[in-house]
């Protein structure tokens, strides 16, 4: 499908929300059937926009921009834009979306405004897809806030629950605040690079030319401009992946149905972030080593690191899977500061599976235990729901890294261009210890969940496991979670050339390399050591979650409330950020009152005095004058009126005398 | 300046001043005949006889005859003995007469005229001036032939009785 | 045709032009007044005059004063007075007669009514008219004895009426003479 | 003889007596006459600089003021069937009372 | 005798300082036609009673001297006699200034008149005009002002009406008089009267009468020298059962007789023209008469007019004043203009092909002119007096 059909893609589920606001609220199953319809649709043609991208052969951008309007001589051109990077997010957002559309027709089944909830989603699905196949930067940015009021829209879903609107109204501020630095970097792009638009004949902003122009330049005290553009950049992406400073809403945003967790933190949303970095990284790229690629990698490593102590602490079910997201996303952060685009991007792809099957996995077990959502009134649903189950430790395995899953291969590929990193060593061991806890409370959540004995008192059977509608998502998410690996592994770079534009060639070799065997023996030696510590600690004859305490929090109680309440980051974000601008506000108040208003009040009296002023000079010169200069005027004119007293004879008087005034003059000039 | 300019001169004034200062109407138009008279005299003493009975034939007979009738038929009540024959302003009227013959005179005195009188071998032979008028001035002749029955049509509808 | 008239009016009075000449009498119509009169008609009338018998203007006026015709005359214009005495009329009758009779011909405008009413035939109408006189007063009050005219110039002028007026004249005295004599008669016979 | 000055002389009198007449009586038609006087005047001029003109021969002046005068004779002709018309109207033939254009 | 008469002119002139010679000339050359034409004067009135009389089966005046002759000379001294009365209201110099103005300008038009040649081609003429004709009609036409100056003045409502009925009569009857005058200034091509009468030397069979247009102009140039000189059936400002004598009404006495020179001088004005127009002036009818001086042939012709004047005076009535204007403008007028077409013909046609063919081809259009504004004209609307109240 041509670039100029691209369109299609994003206008499916845009079309489909758009009906769905139309429809009566009980037209629930004709409302689902639109929503997936147009997703698979839009899958469909994503895939024939992936077919053309392969079969023209060497690296093919097409670009297809029209006017969007014109002011003046200067015309805004918008576009999009279809390269690997594109085909690759428009397969994984497509095709992740529609099973998460096929499995939330299952599980919304009993909601009675699954009309507005389908057309909300299909929205959210519109946007992002938008923002992926944009080629100008303010299209993108535009999708970009699209996808935060989607995100808004579906996190308080239930609104009348209050931590659902106010999980929103948060979530909404926070990526707002990281959206401010992507706005004001876009505006400098702008003003500096002249367009907005990526490809654009050469005369593109992530084009040589212009790159090159904005390294060259640099600003207050040697710091290049592209550089600090996309420091900007960076800290918009932050917001939008749920970066350390900025990560604070996600957890709370699991408030929404698991389906919209399941799309916003495992496929979409998050995954913004990482591809409009993966899409400006030329001009990450602008400066060798470049300042942007370190903080992407330092806010990579940390926030993986930090993320995964804190799972550690959680007992909620989603929340775990929340913090786990947050750290996946920083070793894509340090996948892209070190290795590029390609690594982050699969890793990415290979994420978006695992975490939807997770999270599906998780949503299918809250629906079966009457929506129970603390791990330790869970357990024991080994048996119960061994489908599930199942399905469940595929994504926990992949994610955890156990070898020769996607996530061993994505994983070992971060750590291969890390550990390469000549910057620091300190990423790739923060990167190495993120990996070891992510096994660790993975198993912890497993161990919780479907081992031990069943504590939950609501369990009901009558939740058809077996569900086409649901089961069928979950095990088509399983077996992507499994075959995805292989596209990208050491030996045969398939998903990383193919990014490249270059072919991928076979060579066994790269894989028994000294330095990649290396990296696999410690990946495995990392997820199963984890794996195994995490059942030594946590299996049920060793400890049982009704009656005891969770293990760390008996072996070290003060970090255990630390990791359990998230560093108490929130709190400390009250403290400072919220308390600070309420105090702002309220000086701003005391300032306004005591000062401004005198200000203006003095200068209104001003003002009227000088009006004052005005109308007396006016009543008594410009009036006064002016009457009398009219009266004299009139009085002008009555006397000339007169002279027209209709008599003939005065008439013939005046030409005479004009007759002899101009005899007269004659003889004067003749004289002279 | 010969005695018969002189007396020509003379009563063509006398006609002249008549005009200005009569009382009666029909006295001044009568020396108004007298001007005529006098210019008629000129136009032959300047050789030009055919234009001075013309002129007698034209004005005296018609035009004077014509305003005489008009005199008549506007005789307005009263008889107009008390009104003075003069309008108001009159005597800025005389001014502005003055002034144009002031200059009149000095554009005479002062302009390079003094050419003699250039000998005349015929006086104007009437045969040569009907020549002319119908081979080079034909189309005056037209044009003026239809002026004049145009102002004769309007004159009369102009101070017909409306018949209603 | 425009002109046929005049041509025909034209020849009429060329013919009359030169008939003037041709034939003077047929033509020429003219009576040269002071030189030729023509007769005047038989009861033409001008003013009155008194008629009187024989050859006396004083004896033989014949009107007895009765002034009827100064009462019957319109403009009034006959004044008369009547004498004492008496005198016999033409059939022997005393009548008085008139001491002052005057006309005033300049009032008189010639009707003729005094002589129809006069039971006397005693005025009658003169056809003389070249009566100009230099007096407007006194010259045209004429007085009996200017109005008096002999029955012979009144049989001249009116030769038909004076003859009847005779004839009955006549008739009236012979009846009154046979009354006369019928009445010696009747006083001889008784 | 008389020279051409003579009669400039005689036609610049009758030209402004002319114009006097029209400014200072009081009759509609004597201002008609005041002007049929000008422009007599003028034509006196326009003879007499024909007849002391170069060529006189030419009879232009001669012919000029013969359509001139029937020219006049036909204004004075219009402008007393005017006169009348006004006099009908108003009854009035005294300039100064026709001022019914007042300004 | 032209020549005596010349001669004699010339001794005279001569005996007079050189100054006054060319006044003393012109004084000499006039005072021949006044006498003639005051004699003239004095004939007529009389002769034109009588033949008058004639005409009416009666004697003219025959007290007066011989068979009436010496008549005017009573009237002459009646006239001086008589009390001049001028009307209190009058205005005394207008009053006083018309009947001189007429009669000067009946004087004025016989200067024109060529009376006779003498056999060295000297004209007896008093000013031979180049634009003779002009100056006849110009000075002709101020007729009109003294009558009007007369009827004005006198201040009487019946002069004011003549005077207005004569002044119209007079305008309507001159344009066709000048129109068939034309006709005659188109074919001898001059205005100079000396010139007309030298077209039409020879034998009478080139006088302008004889042809067509000439015939026709006489005529009409005779019913509009009569109307001019408001006599015989268009003497209605003199009608004196109606508006008694017109203009003259107020003048008694002396200025009364000028009135009466002055009309008559008139139509002795027009006779002589309508002589040296059409009937060939002082020629002769046939050369061979051409001893007999010039103007007794011109007198001749000149009492036949006149003869034929008072002849019309005694038969035709009176016209009423719109049966005139009628006349004047419905049937002079148009008939004039197709004389002036026809003579134009005629003068063409005779040219080349001589005058019977132009008798051929002229008189038919003009018997044609007449028989249709005949029929058109006066013809019809003449008819008896239709009263429209009284039937």
């Amino acid at each position: 499908m041509a670039v100029e059909w691209l369109w299609l893609i994003p206008a499916l589920p845009l079309l489909a929300a758009g009906v769905l606001t139309l429809l009566p609220t009980t037209a629930g199953r004709a409302a689902s059937f639109v929503a997936t319809g147009s997703m698979f649709l839009s899958f469909v043609f994503s895939g024939l926009a992936w077919l053309t991208t392969l079969d023209q052969g060497e690296f093919s951008r097409t670009t297809f921009d029209f006017v969007w309007f014109k002011t003046g001589t200067a015309a805004l051109k918008i576009g999009w834009v279809l390269d690997p990077l594109t085909a690759v997010m428009l397969l994984t957002v497509s095709l992740v979306g529609s099973l998460i559309f096929l499995f939330s027709v299952g599980y919304l089944a009993r909601e009675e405004r699954r009309v507005t909830f389908f057309a909300h989603l299909s929205f959210f699905a519109a946007a992002m897809l938008g923002l992926v196949i944009a080629n100008n930067l303010l299209l993108l940015f535009v999708c970009w806030e699209l996808v935060g009021l989607a995100s808004w829209l579906l996190i308080g879903f239930w609104f009348r629950k209050p931590e659902a609107a106010a999980a929103a109204r948060k979530a909404f501020v926070v990526t707002h605040i990281g959206d401010m630095g992507f706005f004001v970097g876009m505006i400098w792009l702008a003003s500096v690079a002249g367009t907005l638009q990526f490809f654009d004949a050469g005369a593109g902003c992530l084009e040589e030319t212009v790159v090159h122009s904005l390294g060259a330049a640099t600003i207050l005290g040697g710091l290049a401009l592209s550089t600090v553009i996309t420091l900007l950049v960076l800290w918009g992406a932050m917001g939008k992946s749920g970066q350390v400073p900025l990560h604070v809403w996600l957890p709370d945003a699991m408030e929404g149905p698991t389906p919209v967790s399941a799309l916003i933190h495992a496929a979409a949303m998050v995954a913004a972030g990482v591809y409009l970095l993966a899409r400006l990284f030329p001009l990450l790229d602008a400066v060798p080593d470049s300042g942007s690629l370190v903080a992407v990698t330092w806010v990579g490593s940390l926030t993986a690191f930090f993320a995964a102590l804190v799972a550690l602490g959680q007992t909620d079910l989603k929340r775990i899977l929340a913090w786990s997201t947050i750290s996946q996303l920083g070793y894509m952060m340090l996948g892209l500061g070190t290795g590029g685009p390609a690594v982050a991007m699969f890793h990415l792809v290979t994420h978006a599976f695992f975490k939807a099957l997770l999270f599906l996995g998780a949503g299918s077990v809250i629906q079966a235990c009457g929506h129970e959502q603390d791990i330790r009134r869970l357990g024991g649903l080994r048996r119960r729901m061994p489908f599930t189950f199942g399905v469940y430790a595929i994504g926990m395995l992949a994610l955890a890294g156990f070898p020769f899953l996607s996530g061993f291969w994505s994983k070992e590929a971060i750590f291969h261009s890390a550990q390469v990193w000549e910057v620091s060593r300190i990423p790739f061991v923060l990167a190495v210890a993120g990996a070891l806890l992510t096994a660790v409370y993975m198993t912890r959540q497993m161990v919780y969940v479907f081992f031990g004995e069943h504590r939950n008192s609501s369990f009901q059977k009558s939740f058809s496991e077996r569900a086409v509608v649901t089961a069928v998502p979950l095990a088509a998410l399983a077996c992507g979670a499994i075959t995805l690996g292989f596209l990208g592994t050491q030996a045969f770079p398939l998903f990383q050339e193919y990014l490249e534009g270059e072919t991928a060639v076979l060579a066994w070799g790269d894989l028994i390399g000294w330095g990649s065997l290396g990296l696999i023996a410690l990946s495995t030696l990392l997820s199963v050591g984890g794996m195994a510590l995490a059942w030594g600690i946590y299996r049920p004859s060793q400890f049982d979650p009704a009656r005891q305490q969770d293990p760390l929090n008996r072996w070290f109680p003060r970090i255990f409330r630390w990791l359990e309440n998230q560093f108490f980051l929130d709190e400390w974000y009250r403290q400072t950020v919220v308390r600070g601008t309420c105090l702002a506000g309220r000086g701003a108040e005391v300032l306004d009152r005591l000062i401004w208003g005198p200000v203006v009040r003095l200068c209104a009296a001003l003002v009227q005095t000088v009006a004052w002023c005005s109308r007396l000079a006016d009543e008594q010169l410009v009036n006064r004058g002016f009457d009398r200069v009219c009266r004299a005027v009139r009085q002008g004119a009555a006397w000339c009126s007169e002279r027209q007293n209709g008599r003939v004879q005065t008439y013939i008087k005046y030409v005479g005398a004009s007759l002899a005034l101009v005899v007269w003059v004659l003889i004067l000039i003749d004289r002279s | 300046m010969s005695l018969t300019f002189a007396i020509i001169a003379a009563i063509v004034l006398t006609g002249a001043i008549g005009l200005s200062v009569l009382r009666k109407t029909v006295h001044c138009v009568l020396s108004l005949t007298i001007v005529f008279f006098g210019l008629a005299m000129l136009y032959i003493r300047l050789d030009a006889p055919f234009l001075g009975f013309a002129l007698v034939l034209i004005y005296v007979s018609a035009v004077t005859i014509l305003i005489l009738f008009t005199v008549l038929l506007t005789r307005n009540r009263e008889i107009e003995t008390d009104v003075s024959p003069y309008s108001r302003g009159s005597i800025a009227g005389l001014i502005v007469g003055g002034s144009v013959f002031a200059g009149l005179i000095w554009m005479i005195y002062r302009a390079p005229l003094s050419r003699g009188i250039t000998e005349l071998e015929s006086p104007a032979s009437v045969k040569s001036l009907g020549e002319r008028l119908m081979t080079e001035y034909v189309l005056p002749l037209e044009v003026i032939a239809l002026l004049l029955t145009a102002a004769m049509i309007g004159a009369v509808i102009v101070a017909m009785k409306d018949p209603g | 045709m425009i002109g046929s008239g005049i041509v025909k009016g034209m020849a009429q009075t060329a013919k009359n032009f030169a008939g003037t000449y041709i034939a003077p009498r047929k033509y020429l119509v003219t009576v040269e007044y002071p030189e030729e009169r023509l007769p005047a008609k038989e009861n033409a009338r001008n003013f009155p005059f008194l008629v009187f018998d024989g050859d006396d203007p004083e004896a033989g006026l014949r009107c007895v004063a009765c002034r009827i015709c100064e009462k019957e005359c319109p403009p009034q214009c006959i004044y008369i007075e009547k004498d004492k005495e008496k005198k016999p009329d033409y059939v022997g009758k005393m009548q008085f007669q008139p001491s002052v009779f005057d006309i005033d011909i300049s009032v008189c405008m010639s009707c003729q009514i005094c002589v129809e009413v006069c039971p006397f035939d005693a005025i009658r109408m003169d056809t003389e008219f070249e009566l100009s006189n230099p007096d407007r007063f006194g010259g045209l009050l004429l007085d009996k004895r200017r109005l008096a005219k002999s029955n012979e110039y009144c049989a001249e002028i009116h030769p038909e009426e004076t003859e009847q007026t005779e004839a009955r004249r006549a008739e009236d005295v012979r009846k009154a003479v046979a009354k006369k004599q019928a009445r010696q008669q009747a006083a001889s016979s008784d | 003889m008389d020279s051409l000055s003579d009669y400039l002389l005689l036609s610049a009198l009758l030209f402004s007596l002319g114009l006097c007449v029209t400014l200072v009586r009081r009759h509609a038609i004597l201002v008609l006459i005041g002007i049929e006087l000008m422009l007599n005047a003028a034509n006196l001029n326009f003879i007499a600089f024909w007849r002391f003109g170069p060529n006189p021969e030419a009879l232009d002046g001669l012919l000029f003021v013969l359509f001139s005068l029937a020219v006049a004779a036909a204004e004075a002709a219009v402008g007393l069937a005017l006169i009348l018309a006004v006099y009908r109207r108003y009854s009035v033939t005294d300039v100064e009372n026709i001022d019914e254009l007042k300004g | 005798m032209e020549v005596l008469l010349l001669s004699i002119k010339e001794q005279l002139v001569a005996l007079f300082p050189a100054v006054l010679q060319p006044l003393a000339g012109h004084l000499l050359s006039i005072t021949p036609v006044l006498g003639v034409f005051a004699g003239c004067f004095a004939l007529t009135t009389v002769l034109e009673r009588k033949a008058l009389g004639r005409i009416q089966n009666r004697f003219g005046p025959n007290r007066v001297g011989p068979a009436g002759l010496l008549q005017p000379v009573a009237d002459g001294l009646k006239m001086i006699f008589k009390e001049d009365i001028v009307p209190l209201k009058a205005d005394r110099t207008v009053h006083f200034l018309a009947p001189v103005l007429l009669a000067t300008t009946a004087l004025l038009v016989f200067s024109v008149i060529p009376f006779g040649q003498a056999p060295d081609g000297r004209h007896l003429v008093p000013v031979d005009l180049e634009v003779g004709l002009i100056f006849f009609f110009a000075v002709g036409s101020l007729a009109e002002l003294a009558v009007f100056m007369a009827g004005w003045s006198s201040r009487n409502k019946y002069a004011m009406l003549g005077a207005m009925r004569a002044i119209a009569q007079m305008i309507s009857y001159e344009a066709p008089m000048l129109l068939s005058v034309l006709t005659v200034v188109l074919i001898s091509g001059s205005l100079s009267l000396v010139d007309i009468v030298g077209t039409q030397a020879g034998g009478f069979w080139h006088w302008h009468v004889l042809t067509p247009w000439g015939a026709a102009a006489f005529l009409l140039f005779l019913t509009a020298a009569l109307a001019e000189s408001n006599r015989s059936p268009f003497d209605i400002p003199e009608a004196e059962s109606e508006i008694i004598a017109g203009h003259m009404i107020e003048y008694s006495g002396f200025k009364y007789a000028l009135f009466f020179l002055a009309e008559y001088l008139g139509l002795f004005a027009m006779t002589s023209l309508a002589v040296t127009l059409f009937l060939g002036g002082f020629h002769p009818p046939i050369p061979q008469l051409a001893f007999v001086p010039g103007p007794i042939w011109f007198f001749g012709k000149f009492v036949v007019i006149i003869a034929f004047f008072i002849w019309i005076r005694g038969t035709l009535p009176r016209l009423r004043m719109d049966q005139l204007l009628q006349l004047a403008w419905k049937f002079m007028l148009p008939m004039a203009v197709v004389l002036l077409i026809v003579a134009a013909a005629w003068h063409r046609i005779s040219l080349t092909w001589g005058p019977v063919f132009g008798w051929l081809f002229c008189s038919p259009p003009v018997i044609m002119a007449y028989l249709m504004l005949g029929r058109g004209g006066a013809g019809k609307k003449g008819g008896p007096r239709v009263y429209r109240y009284v039937n």
